[in-house]
């Protein structure tokens, strides 16, 4: 217990958590202090396609482990599940609607995938290695989710309706061509590639991630003043109760398909975090009539912030402790 | 100057919203619009802004300029669109330069 | 379609008066708008761009629909903020759907 | 609020002819215009967007209030910019505070 | 035969052009991935910097060869020259009008930097030394191709007229006066200048290059596919003979002025691309009634791809071979 | 004074100064080279954090000195007493109306970050060493000016008023923000934090100071070039003199307080910088009436260029020479 509390010590006095905290800060006191559209989505394309070239150099590097197609297996399937578990949860501890319910749960079921670059950037602090087909699994999960929700809601009778073409668009979303292109170049240009362009994506990727949480912070800051009084208790104990159920869950699976510590680690983090960006603008098609208020709030605001500095060091300490490293 | 008697139709849908307008647009025959970014703005559902944002939200604004006679198509290929989402239509009378562009 | 007369109220108004536009539109009822970049543009203090600025510099563009009835409260609101900034406003008649919106 | 007429001018042209509208606007004598992004759209030669662009392609939308009196001398400057070009000139009636401005 | 293939088939799986082949799929698939405009044109802004100032600084290191003005003297001609080839192939090859085929030709005398960049790339993996200057040599054959089409249109009698101002705008044209001032700029603070902002504009260069080019491969693969129908396999078949021909007169020259292989190949590539931003702004001014679909989907979509991904590869195989390298 | 004047030649020389004289010839020739503004404010943001952050992990490193209060002490009694000199030369110089004067006052009682920028740039280049902590006075002059210069308005009679919510505007101003925040964090994570991410903050640092200044060129000429005839003589000698009146003031504080020599030459940039960033916007809300040309051009067109070329070269002189460095 104490070496947790030590670890989420060391963790939150990082360079990375203190400037999301510097930009929840200056959001929460009104300041003017924001960063250009076109600034934050370059900084999201350099830490997509890093991360995914990064994986796949490591994946070509290590050889293509036989638990590959297990993990990605694995993580269609919480993909899936997960937004089941969200939804009941939520009916019990939230009176959303079932529309709302459901338009939560799918973000719960997708991941964010800058909780899971923190998390690679906290286990390359403490040296913990993990497999690097991990960004494909991340990919893998993004979309399954968002048919889960839409399935919940056509079950409990309202509008949601799967619109034309909604499924090829949410396949072939930005982040997941970009995380799983790059990957591919990764693994077919390897360590020999990876050594050309290293200087411009690993020496200032953690640099880049403090400017990126920076904005993050900003962007939550600003919803979480706006929507003051939109989530209750319960919406916020949900917020911090699901990562750490999700987080379980992918501990049980992590450990069943035989990943490394690393590897469990990951996928705990990819169980335990909440869209903010492909399944908000999924949901605003599918799903008008659900409040982007509150799982904008949820999932940026509440969930979020918990993962990044208590739940990281957490998963790590679980994850480490259940495999005996 | 040869003026025409035109439609200016302004439609602000959110951004995700933002190729169906476009197809359900030229679906109906509409030859031309031009989209404006929209910065940021207030509603019933709050103000909000793009600064920092990264994803596909927030809103943009189509400007479409068509002759009056093809009026009722266009607005009912934009409200199909807008109907069930946010978003605002407005409707203005204009002259045009060029009436064979429209 | 069912249309219903609106004017559209385009302000604008230096970027430094975001923030007070927008708080004095609400203050006035205002219940909604939508903020349009600019990029540049000449008055009488000359040309000017956006081009390379990064300080609140420039000028922002307020896209305002609402009812007739409200047009006075609106402009009065509106000119109590640009009276002593540069800065223009102009109205239009519009018509729009969905006037409950509005 | 003491309003006047005014007339407003749209004029959406390409980014290349920018430099040449605004020099033909104030040799007409223009007093103001603002220049406002274009992101996108579609016209006889098909959809567009500025995404990932890096030259000075697309197009850009001018808007100008001038008093009605002087919509004629605008429109004969603006005609022989884009003439040869593609790009969409419309003309909205308008009301304006502060009058003297323009 | 067999070594130009190997060299192109490692020049086919560099991350640079796979890259570029990630942004094309993903525009012909439809994706919603793209890079802002203003993040564009900030890297174009970095690279024109760094290949300009690198350029002056190498010149600095080097001293100026004696053939300096020769080489930019080769560059006019060939810009002024290479459009009355393009168009003479045009007219045999495609039924273009007088004024497309015109347009296209200007294209194809002027040049494509990112082509010389990735040229340039290409020589410093294989260690092969170029001439500083050619740097120069590219913002020198910028503009001359345009006043050759006005001048095939003002003969064939239609519209082109040279309007005022336009050539003004074509000399300070922003990419021309950013690489010559870099250029000077490398040139005057030297070797110790380039230490100081070396961490900036050469280490971090080939990975900035890769994520420019996805974007181009992004607006490239848009262009394609919006423009389906509009090119015939006449033109098709001149945005891959033109650059050929190009480059074998590019050779000559380099050959017959003294160049090293290097600067050869860099000459090479300088006549064997085509602009894609300058020219076609110049062209809705000069000659707004020629198609632009036509000469962006060539130079963009047909010529940039032959060049960076089988097009390079010959030219070095071709000046080593020639220069007995 | 020929030392000096060998320090100004090879400051001149420098890629940072060149690269503002190139922004600034192209946009008096009429070039349409420019940086997108989000481009321009992203790397405003990046220079903001990096030289707060690196201020506060230096700061961590040597130990907050006992001088630490007095200087920031120092820089807010500069920043409310420089408006009431800079009033008082404008009166005798030119002949402009009393809200101009104080409006143009204000600028200089507040602080250009990246005169300062520059000026560290400097140091480091020539091995002086400066007190971290100068950022944090950087950051407490940005306000205290603009109450001078209202109060300097108010007594006069004319129309400035105290806007409604404008202090706080003003104290929560983004650079201000950013600045304190990212000190802060790297007081926090120090020398530790500081090698996370100096890849990121240090290395490429140069570089894009660089390419900024390059964007400041450009604005500041097209400036110049828009507002030609808005000077007069006497301006232009103000904007001359002020920042030496200003630079002598800094000294003799900077010695009273007993800075090191580093320290005393960032105090006297300090003083000796004119604001054009938050103080316009400033000026915009509380002096709407005053003529933004004439403080936009003297701060950013007069005195910006004389600091960075002729200025930080001679306050190095001064401050080596008074402290017998
Ligand atoms: N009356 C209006 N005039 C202009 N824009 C509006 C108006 N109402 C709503 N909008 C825009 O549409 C968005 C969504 O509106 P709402 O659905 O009311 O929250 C707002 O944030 C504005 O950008
Ligand atoms: N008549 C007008 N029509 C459109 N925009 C204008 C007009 N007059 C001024 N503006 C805008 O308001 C800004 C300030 O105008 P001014 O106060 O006249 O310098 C201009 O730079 C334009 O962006
Ligand atoms: N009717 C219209 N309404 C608004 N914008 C238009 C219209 N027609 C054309 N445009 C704009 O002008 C561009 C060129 O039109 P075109 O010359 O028809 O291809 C289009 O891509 C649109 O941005
Ligand atoms: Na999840
Ligand atoms: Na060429
Ligand atoms: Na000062």
């Amino acid at each position: 217990m104490s070496e947790i509390l030590s670890l989420a010590g060391a963790n939150l006095i990082s360079p990375i958590i203190l400037s999301f905290a510097l930009g929840l800060a200056a959001a929460m006191a009104r300041s003017d202090l924001s960063i250009p559209e076109a600034v934050a989505k370059g900084m999201s394309i350099y830490l997509l396609f890093a991360i995914g070239f990064k994986g796949g150099a490591s994946v070509a590097a290590h050889g293509i482990d036989a638990t590959l197609l297990l993990a990605v297996g694995a993580g269609i399937v919480l993909s899936f599940g997960l937004p089941f578990i969200a939804f009941a949860l939520l009916r019990v501890l939230t009176g959303l609607s079932g529309l709302d319910a459901a338009a939560v749960a799918a973000h719960y079921g997708s991941i964010s995938i800058v909780t899971f670059v923190a998390a690679t950037s906290v286990l390359e602090g403490r040296a913990i290695d993990a497999e690097g087909y991990m960004v494909a699994v991340a990919a893998a999960m993004e979309a399954p989710a968002i048919l889960s929700a839409l399935w919940l809601v056509a079950r409990s009778g309202t509008a949601g309706r799967m619109e034309p073409g909604l499924m090829r668009e949410i396949l072939l979303n930005g982040s997941i061509v970009l995380l799983v292109g790059s990957f591919v170049i990764g693994m077919v240009t390897g360590e020999a590639g990876l050594a050309e362009i290293a200087p411009f994506i690993v020496s200032p990727f953690k640099g880049v991630l403090c400017l990126f949480l920076l904005d993050m912070g900003l962007v939550a800051g600003r919803g979480l003043r706006q929507s003051r009084g939109v989530l209750g208790l319960g919406a916020v104990a949900f917020g911090i109760a699901m990562p750490l159920v999700g987080s379980v869950i992918g501990l049980g699976m992590g450990m069943a398909i035989g990943l490394s510590a690393g590897g469990i680690v990951l996928l705990m983090v990819l169980a335990a975090s909440a869209s903010y960006i492909a399944v908000p603008a999924a949901m605003r098609v599918a799903l008008p009539e659900a409040n982007p208020a509150i799982y904008l709030t949820l999932s940026l605001g509440v969930t979020f912030p918990f993962n990044l500095t208590l739940g990281i060091p957490l998963y790590v300490a679980m994850a480490t402790m259940m495999t005996g490293g | 100057m040869d003026m025409h008697q035109a439609k200016r139709i302004e439609i602000v849908i959110e951004k995700p919203m933002e190729g169906r307008l476009a197809k359900a647009l030229s679906s109906a025959g509409v030859t031309g619009y031009s989209v404006v970014p929209v910065r940021g703005g207030s509603g019933r559902s709050g103000p909000w802004t793009r600064e920092g944002e990264i994803g596909r939200s927030g809103m943009v604004m189509f400007i479409c300029l068509i002759r009056p006679d093809r009026l009722d198509a266009l607005l009912e290929a934009a409200f199909a669109v807008v109907e069930r989402h946010i978003g605002v239509v407005s409707v203005t009378d204009a002259m045009v330069l060029r009436a064979e562009r429209f």
